[in-house]
């Protein structure tokens, strides 16, 4: 899915509003959701390839204008409601006020049938993939060229795992671009370290 | 301005969200013997940036621990009592030296290796962080503090799939001999990351 | 600038807010904001393509939650100031509070200076092009190939107009792109016309 | 959450932040004759969808005008009396047929020929139609209640340089023969953006 959470390489943003040391959370309830998203997750009523499409899916005017946490938690109720734990209804009720979920989703697919093994050292190119649903590619790396430094873990393939479908585990790979492959012309010199499942590469012929 | 399905009345405060939220989970979650107070407590203790500092003062006074943790951060940790949460497959351990800097980001959530390095700063998890730091590392390094001579490789790691990353960063010159913890001290999570460099002087 | 006003063919948002026969103006200070448009242009303090880029350059946050017209005071205001017409400080003490303006830009290139013509029917590929500042090149056509249907009017070349650079008069074209080719697998059938500056086009080879 | 450069103190209201600035042109514009309101008067009076649906009528009813209408927009609105703006060089009008559905989107920003539609309405202006309208049109326009055959082509125009667009949408079956003046009055701007179609009925 094409949508504002795949912030790879826009621009017009200003600086980093970054201090040194800064705390994680900004307040007791920021601290307080961290530890709910752990807890939900290990309760089992979704995988965490869900719950980061659930983020994903909030409109973007809310999520462009929510806090971290504000996502964390909305994806947590979307997904709570979702799976019929409870309604929006009861959560708005409990809540005495509005409850602001994300979208429905779409799509889903599941691991290439073709994916291939591919060595250290080998250049591969990310595939030309369009995925309504949910993915784990940003779109700056789309139909670009890179080199294969190392076989990673095996995965379940998040795009089927995100939508209730066969989720086959299946390798990521290390994969090195160059800034100016990415961005000819318009990006700073730097590697660029991506992980990338399998599915989503072919060989450069 | 649009319809926004999803929003009708005024949202209740987050503190309110929160807690409906939680009301909702009670039960299933007392059923399995888990609860939100226990989890961040069990969090307050465990996701530390000090767990990265400990690896990287080992890894400063001990090479073939710093071998062993660049070969297989997850084994390497392992000899720390540290653990991976189960979705977190692997962890990099990216070395910095004079010709390489390594930074890490995730531009598409937040993802980070949380028993190593903690919960990430806020400024991790925004906007500009995660839009800049892959197009423009050198000048939003600069902008904060940490610039990287022209010379230097700036790599910059895109947290996509279940691998996480940690920074080691180069030791102060200064410190060369200091006690293991005295050298954990000095370890800051910003350095984890890759936008901070370190001096002995706790810089 | 790949900013977030350029909004083609991004994903994850909800449904139009659309009621037929919709009045232009929510507010009387829309219209007014309207008219002081047209009126501030007249004026020839800046150009229209100044006053695209201004709008373009709002801080993500703010231009996302913003309505249209405050968009548009905001560019204006942004160009006054950075004209030397006004201070932000002068602004704020006549609004009686804050005033956010636009980031500074930064680039502007002149005409491409191997551009060439085009005959209609003829293949054309949107050059793969990444500029920092202002650009009429939308993201979802870069790199795309396209057929020639229309030599269009003679334009002043807006990525060196919006920059107080030299802008050579330059047609456009109107090229006739398919759907599929935008968004292999993931768009609904249609032809999309885009009216592209020469500078941006190239032969395909 | 980040910083903002540009933002400190909350912004005042718009209609604050409005006169701040009209206080500031008011010299200014009035050495050269200009004023807001005088504008605003014109604009009134020049800038309406009445201006395409007469065109429309026309076209509707002569088949010459039809020709040289969507041969040379410019020079056939001309005959109305209806100029473009100095930036707006020409205008495309683009021909609603059983085959072919036209639909009219800035992307970039949200530019119209205000000349013949006039302002446009506030969701033309709205992140969801700019970014949905390219890649989902048949969807969209389906939300929007017009529908579109499959077997109907969909062409979607971008304006994205200073030519503009109008749709001359399909005339209903039911006004043949009616006179120019009735055609027009069932002209509504969403057919001219190609968000609708007409009926002599007024839908």
């Amino acid at each position: 899915m094409d949508g504002m959470h795949d912030l790879g390489g826009r621009q017009g943003f200003g600086k980093v509003g970054f201090t040194p040391k800064a705390s994680p959370f900004q307040a007791a309830w920021e601290k307080r959701t961290y530890a709910l998203r752990t807890m939900a997750g290990q309760l089992g009523v979704y995988n965490i390839d869900e719950y980061r499409h659930a983020v994903e899916r909030m409109d973007p005017r809310h999520s462009v204008s929510a806090s971290y946490y504000e996502r964390v938690l909305t994806a947590i109720a979307t997904l709570l409601v979702e799976k019929g734990v409870t309604t929006r209804a009861e959560l708005e009720e409990l809540a005495g006020g509005g409850f602001a979920l994300s979208h429905p989703g779409a799509g889903g697919r599941t691991n290439a049938p073709d994916r291939k093994s591919f060595q250290r050292g080998e250049r591969v190119r990310v595939r030309n993939d369009f995925v309504p649903g949910h993915v784990r590619l940003p779109g700056y790396i789309r139909g670009k060229t890179g080199v294969v430094m190392v076989e990673g873990p095996l995965t379940p393939f998040p795009d089927a795992h995100a939508h209730g479908l066969e989720a086959v585990d299946e390798p990521t790979y290390d994969v090195q671009f160059r800034s100016e492959d990415l961005w000819p012309g318009g990006a700073e010199s730097a590697v660029i370290h991506v992980a990338v499942f399998q599915s989503y590469l072919e060989a450069v012929a | 301005m649009a319809s926004q399905d999803t929003q009708q009345a005024p949202n209740a405060s987050m503190e309110q969200r929160l807690a409906a939220v939680e009301r909702v989970l009670e039960v299933r979650a007392h059923d399995k013997g888990l609860s939100v107070d226990g989890t961040m407590e069990w969090q307050e203790e465990n996701l530390l940036a000090e767990n990265g500092a400990k690896v990287v003062a080992r890894a400063w006074t001990d090479p073939a621990f710093r071998q062993r943790l660049l070969a297989d951060g997850k084994a390497a940790i392992a000899e720390f009592g540290i653990g991976l949460p189960a979705i977190q497959r692997q962890v990099y351990v990216l070395e910095n030296t004079p010709a390489v800097h390594n930074v890490i980001v995730c531009t598409l959530c937040s993802c980070t290796a949380t028993t190593l390095i903690g919960p990430p700063p806020n400024w991790y998890e925004d906007l500009e962080y995660r839009a800049r730091v892959v197009r423009e590392a050198r000048t939003v390094l600069q902008e904060m503090g940490c610039p990287v001579a022209p010379e230097t490789e700036v790599r910059v790691w895109d947290t996509t799939a279940d691998t996480r990353f940690m920074v080691l960063p180069m030791q102060p010159p200064e410190t060369i001999g200091w006690p293991e913890d005295k050298l954990a001290s000095i370890v800051t999570r910003d350095s984890l990351i890759g936008v901070a460099r370190l001096s002995g002087t706790g810089g």
